[in-house]
């Protein structure tokens, strides 16, 4: 027979490391012809921090994202930027770059000033272009900021690091700051089960997130939905299974190891969810595994409420589905 | 992989003879998804390798008198994609549709499939519910055997009766006539794609004008060393009228069929015993449908 | 163990290769011939990372002995893009957001190749199928999907 | 005008492009002159001492350019993130299957393969510790030091015991997780040589190549800066990159035979050896008044970590401050113990902790929504985080605090594309 059910997961999700410093460090140059290179420590390991890098860098220094080009990960040309993970990226290296950057800009702001003839704290660099936010009228591009650089000998270089503001823990019972930023979500996913075979089809799922301030649409839906690949085989097809004598990984292939093809997916619908704040790169905050978690508990609860049982273990495999279905039945035969 | 010497004959005779000329030490290779696997993890070492790939006489689907021929080397997704075996042998399309994934299918072979005789193999599993014929050739010469007992091996050290030097060049059986035989295969597997089945369930049903069961054939693959036949639950719906209610009677036999054949593995028989009574439930349905007897609601 | 020589057509070409038996497609494309957009995800024909177009079909070249590919007609993505420019598939991946840490997406493109040259309008059925083949494990598949109807919008 | 010129617009990733090309070099894909292939020869049992490593017939195989084991280690031999408890090449006992004890190097990988099946151990075999319950036992053998208590936990915020008296319902379960693989799609893999300024170059597929840099410097004995680690393109992560891999294996047989040298795992071998997620039980009690409002959660929190530390102390860091979820609770108590094991290494993967915590307390926002007839989503609505709000380490959240929204945006969305679902979800 096949049963329908719902189920809801949220989290919430400290980002950085757990009440310890964890500073990242970036290098900017705005180059005499506007193109800029963006150095840091970050390892990408396809999630995007580099293009996060870029953008923070085009928004904050007023330039094209054509116009960035970042180098990442090696260690003999790029700062520390501490490890991919934790969901730290793009907080504390995208404040790293943006750090770097509004050092870059000072000379950049000091020469604009000197050519617009306005104070520096009314210049606004967006577009390609510098202007004063009280005259529009007073504007130049930025080849012409580029070419007044030089001919002053001046650089637009910068070099900025970002730590967290946490506080060590107290070891007696965890009190102080553990995080500086928490990201949130709500998932909420339908299931299909087959009573007699514990076969599950992932229906729909709606998985909402509070990101702060989305850096690229695309991304925050691509982790959204990867991440719910990942968080619905973590219940109902995913386990290391342990030789029992031997201590070893009896299934560490890929035919053993069953994680969802695309056939398995379900329809996902992902909101990326803006909130106000100061702390991350314009406010954005990590996602990465945020991406991942809701949809767990939201998975192990639909394929219940389909059931009518409460599920405190996982993996929910079918046999475990099969199961709990009959036991079910059973009791209520007996009851 | 360890050294080997390669072959790529062009006919069958002169593969046969090298199959001869190197029996003891020689393996065989056609779709090769098993057979490069065994060879790079250094679990297959033989000093020979042939290639079948380019003996193209082994590549047909033919339909002739009424018997359905298919040579060794056709590929499952050839066979998932022939329209004939799609319309009349719904069985073995659904098992072909359903191997690993559409790269797998385009490489692996039927003949790769029954000689291979893997526990879950879904188109040995299909075949043997059609209750194949398959031809074996060697340099001694041609001889044709019923699948069942093609599989009269030795379990895990041989799986078949094949000699080394000995090809399986062709499978074949009657096609069904549709108008009174239905044929089914359902797949149960942990996901949708590049799956092994859990349980590959077949069936063939002949009923007479009057609906009445004349013939059945139940096979699952992946319940034991070859498909299990349900020889009991096939007796109980000969010479009733073919319902689904009729059919449902079959299943605590089927269970307990596959309890006892199972029992020495206690957690697997339970969800084993179980399920195949759901994969067979999806047949049922679909040989109903196939027949127009009666639509199932799940 | 006496080397061979592969006679075949790789991305258009013709090449010779001499080998020894004991080695993959996958090897020959990868270390003979400097193909490295193949990749070696699982060495068991499970990831599709290996896929390669063999006579106009997607197959996984880890499953395949160097010395089968005689005659045969090959195609890597060193073979779609144009003069390093990407062509229809590969630009619909990259403005889809199809592309995260890029492994999977040598074999994924190949095969939305491989689907599009016989059936360039198919639906989203027909494209899910088709790509069942291929394992990604970071973005869901959601956004490969789209980007091949993308591309099949554009042909 | 949108706030932002560039953010929240379409543009595509900066490296998208060669990656769509095939361009885009993973460690795998380098290739050099001269360059060696190598391999890692492995235990296959959990807990033993190594009485003979013969390498001698690996070592006369012609085309093998070197066979080390950690006497050949110049520096340090012990490694990790947060706890250096794990050794490069094992020098005291065996803790895990697939503890490396000596590595390979020959000009071939062929030979590399002979190389190994060649090198002969004897085993002092010692009793595995199995499980939690196992390693905590009286008299349990001892994984590693004096104790096989990895790491412990206590946070405490109000006054539990106090807080019960005042819930009108209590639920309690016990949730247990298991251990899961990251199965990046891409093997690990990496590069060493020795550039002509003799700096050890190291190209890996990596998620902390600083931290590679560091650890490669101290197992040669040389400084940070005559290291450079640059991470190749690499083929996915989760957690599972951040260990350290074949980056010290390679160094070595770079730094023993001035040769490029290669390695590349097997995937099989590549799952064996990289972290895997830990198995955490969680039994908790949560209690609450009848308008839903929680008052105390109480959770005792074990897990099996496995045979070295990793990021265990991160997870076990991590997990009790996440345990209520994104709610308001006055009064919150958890105690954590993580163990050593012989079993497979867990560390790093995608959430620290948190997962296995959400899987607890969605578990018993659930089974309190139940008890009080509630819908699950105005119980979380009712106790959801908000600015103002203070977390059970007694933080203040000041800003950014969206997840009311993600509620209501969620359920909005439902409500749109599958109606159906939601009001099952009411009438469950």
């Amino acid at each position: 027979m096949k049963r329908r059910g719902t189920g809801v997961g949220c989290m919430f999700y400290g980002i950085g490391n757990t009440g310890l410093p964890n500073p990242a460090a970036a290098f900017v140059e705005v180059l005499p012809d506007t193109s800029v290179n963006v150095i840091v420590g970050a390892a990408d390991i396809g999630q995007g921090s580099s293009t996060m890098a870029a953008a923070v860098a085009a928004e904050t220094l007023g330039l094209a994202i054509e116009n960035i080009h970042v180098t990442w990960a090696d260690t003999q040309v790029a700062p520390e930027g501490g490890a991919t993970s934790a969901s730290r990226q793009t907080f504390i290296t995208g404040n790293a770059v943006k750090n770097a950057c509004t050092q870059a800009m000072g000379e950049l702001r000091r020469t604009a000033a000197e050519k617009l003839e306005v104070p520096e704290e009314d210049l606004v660099f967006r577009n390609r272009e510098i202007y004063s936010s009280k005259d529009e009228t007073k504007r130049m591009t930025y080849p012409e900021l580029m070419g007044a650089m030089s001919y002053r000998g001046r650089l637009a270089v910068g070099a900025g690091y970002y730590n967290p503001k946490t506080t060590y823990l107290n070891p007696a019972d965890m009190s102080g700051v553990p995080y500086e930023v928490y990201s949130y979500a709500t998932c909420i996913l339908e299931v299909e089960v087959d009573t007699d075979t514990g076969e599950v089809t992932l229906l729909k799922c709606v998985s909402a997130h509070d990101v702060g301030t989305p850096i690229n649409p695309k991304m925050v839906e691509g982790q959204i939905e990867g991440g719910t690949a990942m968080g619905t085989g973590f219940v109902i097809s995913e386990k290391i299974d342990v030789d029992p004598k031997t201590l070893a990984i009896k299934n560490p292939t890929l035919s053993k190891y069953i994680i969802g093809t695309n056939m398995d997916m379900p329809e996902i619908y992902p909101i990326a969810v803006s909130s106000e704040g100061e702390a991350g790169p314009f406010g954005a905050k990590g996602l990465g595994e945020p991406a991942l978690i809701p949809s767990i508990p939201a998975t192990m609860a639909a394929i219940g409420n389909a059931l009518g049982v409460t599920f405190t273990k996982t993996p929910i495999f079918p046999a475990d589905i099969v199961k709990a279905w009959k036991d079910k039945q059973a009791a209520e035969n007996q009851g | 992989m360890r050294p080997f010497d390669f072959y790529a004959p062009a006919t069958v005779v002169e593969a046969l003879e090298l199959m001869h000329q190197h029996k003891e030490n020689v393996a065989v290779i056609a779709g090769g998804t098993d057979l490069v696997l065994e060879l790079n993890e250094r679990k297959a070492n033989p000093a020979v390798v042939i290639d079948l790939k380019k003996l193209k006489e082994l590549d047909y689907i033919r339909v002739e008198e009424g018997v359905v021929r298919i040579g060794a080397l056709t590929t499952h997704a050839a066979i998932a994609a022939d329209r004939q075996i799609e319309k009349y042998v719904r069985v073995l399309h659904e098992a072909c549709r359903q191997v690993g994934s559409p790269q797998i299918r385009n490489l692996g072979t039927i003949g790769g499939n029954l000689a291979q005789s893997s526990v879950a193999g879904d188109g040995l599993a299909a075949c043997v519910t059609l209750d194949a014929d398959v031809t074996l050739r060697s340099v001694r010469g041609e001889r044709r055997m019923k699948l069942d007992e093609f599989l009269a091996g030795e379990g895990a050290t041989r799986r078949n009766i094949l000699a080394a030097d000995e090809l399986l060049t062709e499978v074949s059986f009657a096609l069904p006539d549709i108008r009174h035989t239905a044929t089914a295969f359902y797949k149960l597997a942990k996901r949708k794609s590049l799956a092994i089945s859990v349980i590959g369930g077949g069936m063939v049903a002949t009923v007479d004008d009057n609906g009445i069961c004349t013939y059945a054939r139940m096979r699952a693959g992946a319940l034991g060393r070859y498909p299990m036949p349900f020889p009991t639950c096939e007796a109980h719906l000969v010479g009733k009228k073919l319902t689904y209610a009729t059919m449902l009677e079959t299943l605590p036999i089927m269970h307990d069929q596959v309890l006892e054949a199972n029992k020495s593995r206690p957690w697997s028989v339970f969800y084993k015993k179980e399920s195949v009574q759901g994969v067979f439930k999806k047949v049922f349905a679909d040989v109903l449908h196939q027949l127009g007897l009666e639509e199932v609601q799940e | 163990m006496n080397k061979i020589t592969v006679h075949c057509t790789v991305n258009h070409k013709p090449v010779s290769v001499e080998i020894e038996p004991n080695k993959r497609l996958l090897d020959m494309l990868r270390v003979n011939l400097g193909l490295t957009s193949v990749k070696e995800g699982c060495s068991e024909g499970e990831c599709g990372a290996c896929t390669v177009i063999y006579n106009g079909e997607p197959v996984t070249s880890c499953c395949i002995l160097a010395g089968q590919a005689e005659g045969a007609d090959i195609i890597t993505l060193e073979g779609v893009s144009v003069d390093g420019k990407p062509d229809v598939v590969q630009q619909a991946f990259i403005e889809s957001g199809a592309i995260q840490c890029g492994f999977c997406i040598p074999g994924m493109i190949l095969t939305a190749e491989a689907l599009l040259m016989k059936n360039p309008h198919p639906t989203m059925e027909q494209i899910k199928e088709a790509m069942s083949g291929n394992l990604c494990r970071c973005t869901g598949y959601k956004k490969i999907e789209e980007a091949v109807a993308l591309a099949a919008s554009r042909m | 005008m949108s706030k932002y010129a560039v953010l929240n617009t379409e543009f595509p990733k900066v490296d998208a492009l060669e990656r769509a090309l095939g361009t885009a070099k993973y460690a795998a894909d380098y290739f050099m002159p001269n360059m060696l292939y190598s391999g890692v020869f492995r235990s296959t049992v959990p807990h033993a001492y190594v009485k003979k490593l013969n390498l001698d017939k690996a070592r006369a195989l012609p085309g093998v350019a070197a066979v080390l084991d950690y006497t050949a280690i110049p520096g340090k031999n012990r490694f990790g993130i947060i706890v250096k408890d794990e050794p490069c090449l094992v020098d005291d006992k065996i803790r895990r299957y697939g503890d490396a004890l000596a590595v390979v190097a020959a000009e071939t990988q062929e030979l590399v393969d002979e190389a190994l099946e060649l090198i002969e151990v004897e085993y002092e075999e010692l009793t595995p510790v199995k499980s939690f319950e196992e390693a905590m036992a009286p008299g349990a053998p001892i994984v590693h030091g004096q104790t096989n208590v990895h790491a412990k936990k206590h946070l405490e915020f109000g006054n539990v015991d106090e807080a019960w008296d005042k819930c009108d319902v209590i639920v309690e379960n016990t949730y247990s997780t298991h251990i899961l693989s990251h199965m990046f799609i891409e093997p690990d893999a990496g590069l060493a040589y020795l550039d002509e300024q003799g700096v050890m170059n190291v190209i890996a597929s990596t998620q902390n190549p600083h931290y590679d840099r560091n650890e490669v410097a101290a197992m040669l004995g040389i400084p940070m800066n005559r290291v450079r680690v640059k991470q190749a393109t690499t083929g996915g992560g989760f957690g599972g990159k951040l260990d350290i891999g074949v980056q010290l294996h390679v160094a070595l047989l770079a730094w023993h035979t001035r040769r490029p040298v290669k390695m590349v795992r097997s995937r099989t071998e590549s799952t064996m050896v990289s972290s895997k997620r830990h198995p955490i039980t969680m039994k908790c009690r949560t209690g609450a008044t009848r308008d839903g409002k929680l008052v105390a959660v109480d959770v005792v929190m074990t897990c099996d970590a496995g045979a070295y530390g990793s990021y265990g102390p991160a997870v076990i860091g991590r997990a009790p401050v996440h345990i209520v979820g994104p709610y308001e609770c006055p009064n919150v108590r958890c105690d954590a113990v993580f163990a050593y094991t012989n079993n497979p290494m867990c560390g790093a993967f995608r959430g620290f902790g948190v997962p296995q915590a959400a899987v607890c307390h969605e578990g018993q926002m659930n089974a309190l929504a139940k008890a009080l007839n509630m819908d699950p989503i105005e119980l979380r609505l009712r106790n959801a985080h908000k600015v103002g709000t203070v977390i059970p380490t007694g933080q203040t959240l000041t800003e950014s605090v969206g997840f009311t929204d993600t509620l209501l945006k969620a359920r909005e969305k439902a409500l749109e594309v599958m109606p159906e679902a939601m009001a099952r979800l009411k009438t469950e």
